[in-house]
C-alpha cells in the first residue's frame, strides 16, 4: 500500500526521453545548485539539487572532501537530482556540477559546505503519531470512566442474541455444540477475540449443562482455550461438570483440519455450531457441511475474503469488528465496553476529517483557498 | 411438490460430475465463445507491437507455478509475438520458484520461430534482492548477471553485446503473482531508467493495478486467464501465431463454470423457496 | 494421445487424481495424498526454516564462527532468542509449562509494537487520503458520480459498524445503506473468489490432459 | 513472577517497537534488524513446537493402533524423508528439495487441494447459499454481475456486462473496503494496545497465579 502512494508520485517525474541533437554552442553552466543533508535519514547521506537548462551532453558531479576532490558521478542532462551515498557523518564536504558540451566542460559556483547528519525524529511520520496520540488517549479514558462504573451503552448485535437462544435448544435437543476457534494462532485480533467468547460461550453452556466440543488447529491455541473453558466452568460454579476431552487439538494442518471437524459434525449432529475467528478457503467447507446437519450456525471473521461465504451460509454472521464488540458485548466488561467506546470515537474522529477534509479541498479550486489543497499532503505516508 | 423435494436432495457428486464435465470438455474441443480484446490488453499489444525489428522485449517471470494457469500464458504469448516481429527476448526475475517455469519457456518457445538461444532469446535466471538486481542491471546488467541461467558468460552471448543496460531495452513486461512484481519494476526501473511497464497479473490483484494503469504507468495490462487469452486473440488474428491458445480455450471453461454456479444457486433457492412456501 | 513418460510428471498425476478421489468418497488412496501431503509439508518448511533463518541467524554465528569473525558482544546476544526459543519446549514440562510465556511475550509484545503504527499508516492515515474528495473530481459526469456514491458508500458503511449507539433515526437509514454497499462488496469478492477457484481447477485439469494425458497439445 | 515477568517483556518491547518506527537512527534501524532476526529464530522453535505436537499425535496413534494408525507412518516417514533431503542437498533452486519435492510434491497436492474448493464452491451453491435475508439475496445478485462480467459468456449476452462488473469492483466493493479496513484496522490497534499494556491477558492462558 505503501509503495502505492510512491508510485503515484513518482509518475510526475518520468524522464523525458531524450531528444534533439545538442547545440554546438558552449552549454551554459547548471544553475542553483543546492545540497542538503538528507532529512529523515540514518545519516551518511547528502542531496544535491540543480536546475539544468543546459543543452550538455552529460553532467559531472564533483565533491570535494577535508581531504580529497574527485568526481563521483556522471549523469544524464534531464536530470536535476543527485543522492550522494558515499559519504562520512559530520564530515564537511563542498559540490560542484559542470555540464559537458562537445568541446569544453563549463562548471557550475560550488555549494556552501553541508555535512551529513542521522536524524532521531522522522518529520514526515508526524500524521502518523498525531493519530496514534489522539486515539490512545481515547481508549484509555473511556477504559478508566468504565472502571469507575459508568454504564456503556452497546447496541443490539444479532448473531450474539442467538447465542442464548442456541444453548438452550442444543440441551434441550440433548446434542453437543461445537466451537471452532478459528485457525489464526494466538497473536491474531480474530482469535483472542473468539477466544475471550469461548469463555462466555463456556459460561452458558456450564449452566445449562449441556454438551460443549471445542476442535483446535493451533497448539497454542489449544492450550489457551483450555484454560479459558476451565476457568469459565470454575467461575461458573460447576467445576465438575468441566470435562477434559471436550477441548482437543486436531492438527495443524488447514485442509486436513477441515476434513477432520467435518467429520465431528457429521458424526456428532450438534445442535449450534459456531465459527469465530481467522478462517481461510476451509471456511467453505465447514459452514457448507455445517448448514447440511441442520444446525444454528453462528459465524465471525475479519476476513474479507470468507465472510461472503459464511454469510450465505450461516444464520448469523458478525462482520469484520462486530466479532471484536462480541466479546465486549456478551460480557459487559468495563474494560472491554471502555475499549469499544473508544473505537467508535476513533470512528467518529475519522468520519469528521473526512468530510471537512473533503469540503475544504473541493473549496481549495477558488484560486483564494488554493492553499487548502496542502490538506492532501498532510495526509500523505513515508 | 416431491420433484422439489427430491431435487432438495440430489446426491452431491452428481453436481461434481456435471460441473467436471462442464469445465473439462471446452479445454479439449474448445467452443470458442470469443474471446474480446480489452483496452488495457491493446494498449500492451500495440506498444509491443510498434517497436522495431531488432529490439530486445525484457520479460519479468515474477511468478510460481501454483498460479501458473493464469499468469504462464501471458509469458509464452508475449513471447510468440516477439519472436513473429523478429525481436529478442530477455528473461529473468526476482522469484527463485520462478526459475523453472522461465527455463521452461526459454527451451520450447524459440523452437517455434527457429529461433536460437544466446541470439534471440536468453535467461538471465534469479537472483537475491529486488532493488539490487533492478538498479544494478539499470546500470550494468553484466554487474548482476555475469552469466545466464545456464552458466555462459554474458560476453559470449552475441544478443547481449547490444544490451548493456536497462536503457538498452524499450519495455518491460512484468508477470507477477504478488511482490516483488510489476510494482518493483515501476518504482525502480521506471522512475529511475524511464523504461515503459506493462504488467500480467493474477484476477485477484487486478483491482490494484488499476490506479497505476489511470495514472499512466502502466502500459497495458493483463488480468488473470482472460487477460493471457485476450493477448493470445491480438497474436494469432495478428497471423503471428496459430498454435493451440491454451487461456482462450480456458475462458471457455471459465465461462461455463460460472453459468454453472449461477444455474446451481438459481435452482437451489428456487426448489428450497417451493419447498419453505409449501411447508409453512 | 501420448502419454508422458517422465515419473514426476507421474507422481504429479497419481496424487492429483489421489486428491480428487476424496469427491467421490473419504478413502485410502486419500488418506495416503493426505498424510503424505502433512508430512511432505512439515519436512519442507523445516528444511527452509532451517537455511533461513536458524542456521545463518543463530547456528552458524553462535556456534560455528570463531571469536575473530563473531565478537564475544554479538554471540551474547544471540543467547537470549535462543533462551527464549528453548522456553518453547517447557510445553511438554507440566511443572514448567508457564515458561512458555516467555517467547510468547516477546513474539506478542514486538509483534504487536510493529502492528501498531504499520495499521495507522496504510489502513488509516492513507485510506483516510484515498477517501478525500478532490477537485479531480469535477472532470467528467461519471467520474463526479462515482466519486460522490463511493464517498457516501464509504460513510455510511462506517456507520453500519458503531456499536455505542443505538440505530434509530438518522442513523439507521445511514447503516441500512452501509449494509447495501457492504453486501454489494462481499458479492464482488465472492464472484472472484469463484474465478480464481475455477482458474485453478482449470489449471489442475490442463495439467492432466496436457502434460500428463497428452490429450490436448 | 510467572505472570508479571511475561507482562513486562510484553510492555517493553512493544512500547519500544512503537518508539522505533519514528526514529531513522542507524541505532535505530540496527536495533530493528536484530530484533527481527530474533522473532524469526524464536518463530523457528515455534514450529518446533507445533512439529513436536504433530510428531508425538502420531507416534500415540501408532503405538496404540487406533484407527488408522499406518497412515500415521506415511506422515511421519514423508517428514522425515523431506527433513533428510531438505537438510542434506540444500533448498536452493536445482537442488532435489525444489526440482522433486516441491516441483512435483508440493505443488500438484496444494493446487489439487484449491481446485477440490472449486467442487465444494458448486455443492454449496447449490445446498446452502439461500436468498434467506435481503442481504444474502443482494450478495447473491453482485456475485452474479461480476461473475458474468468477468468472462467473454457475460460480453456476449449484453455488451455493457463487463463494464458494471467493473464498475461494481471499482465503486461499492471499493468503498465497502475501505469501511471495514476503518473498523477493523481501529479494532486491531485497540486490542493489540489492550495486550501491551497488560489489559487483556488472555494469551496468559488463564488460570495459574
Amino acid at each position: 500500500m505503501i509503495s502505492l502512494l510512491i508510485l503515484l508520485l513518482a509518475a510526475g517525474q518520468i524522464a523525458p526521453p531524450d531528444t534533439g541533437p545538442a547545440v554546438p554552442a558552449p552549454p551554459a553552466p547548471p544553475a542553483a545548485v543546492r545540497a542538503f543533508d538528507t532529512p529523515n535519514d540514518a545519516g551518511k547521506s547528502i542531496t544535491l539539487r540543480w536546475s539544468a537548462d543546459t543543452l550538455a551532453r552529460s553532467l559531472l558531479i564533483e565533491r570535494t572532501g577535508p581531504d580529497s576532490t574527485t568526481i563521483i558521478a556522471t549523469t544524464e542532462p534531464g536530470e536535476t537530482g543527485y543522492l550522494d551515498e558515499q559519504v562520512m557523518d559530520r564530515v564537511r564536504y563542498t559540490y560542484r556540477i559542470a555540464a559537458v558540451g562537445d568541446g569544453d566542460t563549463v562548471w557550475s559556483a560550488s555549494t556552501a559546505e553541508v555535512s551529513s547528519t542521522p536524524q532521531l525524529f522522522n518529520t514526515n511520520r508526524i500524521n502518523i503519531l498525531i493519530a496514534m496520540v489522539i486515539f490512545f488517549v481515547m481508549v484509555i479514558y473511556f477504559i478508566e470512566t468504565a472502571k469507575r462504573g459508568r454504564s456503556l451503552f452497546v447496541r443490539r448485535i444479532a448473531g450474539l442474541d442467538a447465542v442464548e437462544e442456541a444453548v438452550g435448544r442444543a440441551t434441550e435437543m440433548g446434542r453437543p455444540i461445537v466451537y471452532v476457534p478459528g485457525l489464526g494462532s494466538v497473536a491474531d485480533i480474530a482469535t483472542i477475540a473468539s477466544l475471550n467468547i469461548l469463555g462466555e460461550v463456556a459460561k452458558k453452556t456450564a449452566q445449562y449443562d449441556s454438551a460443549l466440543l471445542v476442535p483446535n488447529r493451533d497448539p497454542i491455541v489449544y492450550t489457551v482455550a483450555r484454560e479459558m473453558v476451565k476457568e469459565s466452568y470454575t467461575k461458573a460454579g460447576r467445576p465438575d461438570a468441566f470435562r477434559n476431552d471436550s477441548v482437543f487439538f486436531v492438527t495443524d494442518q488447514q485442509f486436513a483440519y477441515a476434513a477432520a471437524v467435518d467429520g465431528l459434525m457429521v458424526r456428532e449432529k450438534p445442535a449450534t455450531n459456531f465459527f469465530l475467528g481467522m478462517f481461510w478457503a476451509e471456511s467453505l467447507i465447514l459452514a457448507e457441511t455445517g448448514a447440511q446437519t441442520g444446525a444454528i450456525q453462528i459465524a465471525g471473521t475479519d476476513s474479507v475474503f470468507q465472510l461472503p461465504f459464511f454469510i450465505t451460509a450461516c444464520d448469523y454472521t458478525l462482520i469484520g469488528e462486530e466479532l471484536y464488540a462480541a466479546s465486549a458485548y456478551l460480557s459487559r466488561e468495563p474494560l472491554l465496553l471502555g475499549s469499544l467506546k473508544g473505537q467508535d470515537y476513533g470512528k467518529m474522529i475519522i468520519l469528521a476529517i473526512v468530510v471537512i477534509g473533503s469540503a475544504l479541498l473541493l473549496l481549495s479550486r477558488t484560486p483564494s483557498l488554493a492553499f487548502f489543497g496542502r490538506i492532501l499532503d498532510f495526509f500523505n505516508v513515508s | 411438490m416431491k420433484f422439489f423435494e427430491s431435487l432438495l436432495k440430489l446426491d452431491r457428486r452428481i453436481i461434481y460430475i456435471v460441473v467436471g464435465l462442464l469445465v473439462m470438455l471446452p479445454l479439449i474441443k474448445p467452443l470458442g465463445l470469443g474471446v474480446s480484446s480489452g483496452p488495457r490488453a491493446r494498449a500492451l499489444f500495440d506498444a509491443v507491437d510498434a517497436l522495431p525489428a531488432g529490439k530486445t522485449v525484457l520479460i519479468a517471470v515474477d511468478f510460481d507455478p501454483s498460479s501458473m494457469p493464469e499468469l504462464y500464458p501471458m509469458l509464452v504469448a508475449m513471447m510468440r509475438h516477439a519472436f513473429a516481429k523478429d525481436m529478442k527476448v530477455l528473461l529473468c526475475g526476482l522469484w527463485v520458484t520462478g526459475s523453472g517455469l522461465a527455463d521452461q519457456a526459454a527451451q520450447t518457445i524459440p523452437k517455434e520461430y527457429g529461433k536460437e538461444y544466446g541470439k534471440d532469446v536468453v535467461y538471465l535466471g534469479w537472483k537475491p534482492g529486488v532493488d539490487a538486481v533492478i538498479l544494478g542491471m539499470g546500470e550494468n546488467i553484466k554487474n548482476v548477471y555475469p552469466t545466464d541461467y545456464y552458466g555462459h558468460p554474458l560476453d559470449s552471448l552475441p544478443m547481449m553485446r547490444d544490451v548493456q543496460r536497462l536503457r538498452d531495452i524499450p519495455i518491460v513486461f512484468a508477470i507477477s503473482a504478488g511482490t516483488p512484481g510489476y510494482q518493483d519494476w515501476l518504482l525502480y526501473a521506471q522512475s529511475r531508467y524511464g523504461m515503459r511497464v506493462g504488467a500480467g497479473v493474477t484476477a485477484v490483484s487486478a483491482a490494484d493495478a488499476y490506479p497505476f494503469l489511470q495514472s499512466g504507468q502502466l502500459t497495458g495490462l493483463l488480468a488473470g486467464m482472460k487477460g493471457g487469452a485476450e493477448y493470445e486473440v491480438l497474436v494469432q488474428k495478428a497471423g503471428y501465431s496459430k498454435a493451440y491458445m491454451p487461456a482462450v480455450a480456458a475462458m471457455d471453461s471459465q465461462s461455463l463454470a460460472h453459468v454453472v454456479i449461477m444455474l446451481l444457486v438459481i435452482i437451489g433457492n428456487v426448489a428450497y423457496f417451493a419447498t419453505r412456501k409449501r411447508s409453512s | 494421445m501420448h502419454i508422458s513418460h517422465s515419473i514426476l510428471t507421474w507422481v504429479a498425476a497419481v496424487l492429483t487424481v489421489g486428491i480428487f478421489s476424496f469427491l467421490w468418497r473419504d478413502n485410502p488412496f486419500y488418506k495416503f495424498c493426505e498424510h503424505l501431503f502433512v508430512g511432505v509439508s512439515v519436512g519442507y518448511s523445516i528444511a527452509l526454516t532451517w537455511y533461513n533463518a536458524v542456521y545463518p541467524d543463530l547456528f552458524n554465528p553462535l556456534f560455528l564462527q570463531p571469536l575473530s569473525a563473531v565478537p564475544l558482544g554479538k554471540k551474547l546476544l544471540l543467547v537470549i532468542p535462543l533462551a527464549l526459543g528453548l522456553c518453547y519446549f517447557c510445553r511438554f514440562i507440566p511443572k514448567v509449562s508457564w515458561a512458555i510465556r516467555f517467547p510468547m511475550a516477546f513474539v506478542l509484545g514486538w509483534g504487536m509494537g510493529v502492528a501498531i503504527p504499520a495499521t495507522f499508516q496504510t489502513s488509516i492515515v492513507k485510506q483516510i487520503q484515498g477517501t478525500f474528495l478532490t477537485p479531480g473530481i469535477f472532470g467528467r459526469w461519471d467520474v463526479f458520480l462515482w466519486a460522490i456514491i463511493s464517498f457516501i458508500g464509504v460513510i455510511c458503511s462506517v456507520f453500519y459498524f458503531f456499536f455505542s449507539k443505538e440505530h434509530k433515526g438518522a442513523l439507521r437509514v445511514a447503516s441500512e445503506t452501509g449494509v447495501v454497499f457492504l453486501m454489494v462488496g462481499f458479492g464482488a469478492s465472492f464472484g472472484y473468489t469463484v474465478m480464481a477457484r475455477m482458474s485453478l481447477l482449470i489449471g489442475r485439469f490442463q495439467f492432466v490432459l496436457r502434460d500428463w494425458l497428452g490429450i490436448i497439445r | 513472577m510467572k505472570r508479571n515477568i511475561p507482562l513486562a517483556i510484553c510492555l517493553l518491547f512493544g512500547i519500544v517497537m512503537m518508539v522505533q518506527f519514528f526514529v531513522p537512527h542507524p541505532a535505530s534501524v540496527a536495533f530493528y534488524d536484530l530484533t527481527t532476526k530474533w522473532v524469526r529464530i524464536v518463530g523457528a522453535f515455534a514450529l518446533v513446537l507445533g512439529t513436536g505436537s504433530l510428531v508425538l499425535y502420531h507416534v500415540d496413534k501408532l503405538q496404540r493402533r487406533r484407527p488408522g494408525w499406518y497412515y500415521s507412518i506415511v506422515t511421519l516417514a514423508a517428514a522425515a524423508i523431506t527433513t533428510v533431503i531438505g537438510l542434506g542437498w540444500g533448498v536452493k533452486p536445482g537442488r532435489p528439495l525444489q526440482d522433486v519435492i516441491f516441483t512435483s510434491f508440493l505443488v500438484p497436492l496444494n493446487a489439487s487441494m484449491f481446485a477440490i474448493l472449486a467442487f465444494y464452491m458448486a455443492s454449496a451453491a447449490y445446498r446452502a447459499f439461500r436468498a434467506r435475508t435481503r442481504e444474502a439475496a443482494l450478495l447473491l445478485v453482485a456475485a452474479f454481475i461480476v461473475m458474468l462480467g468477468m468472462v467473454p459468456i457475460g460480453a456476449a449476452i449484453w455488451g455493457k456486462l463487463p463494464d458494471i462488473a467493473e464498475w461494481v469492483l471499482s465503486v461499492p466493493n471499493m468503498a465497502a473496503k475501505r469501511a471495514i479496513l476503518f473498523g477493523v484496522a481501529l479494532g486491531g490497534i485497540a486490542t493489540a494496545l489492550k495486550v501491551i499494556l497488560g489489559i487483556e491477558r488472555g494469551w496468559l492462558g488463564g488460570g495459574k497465579q
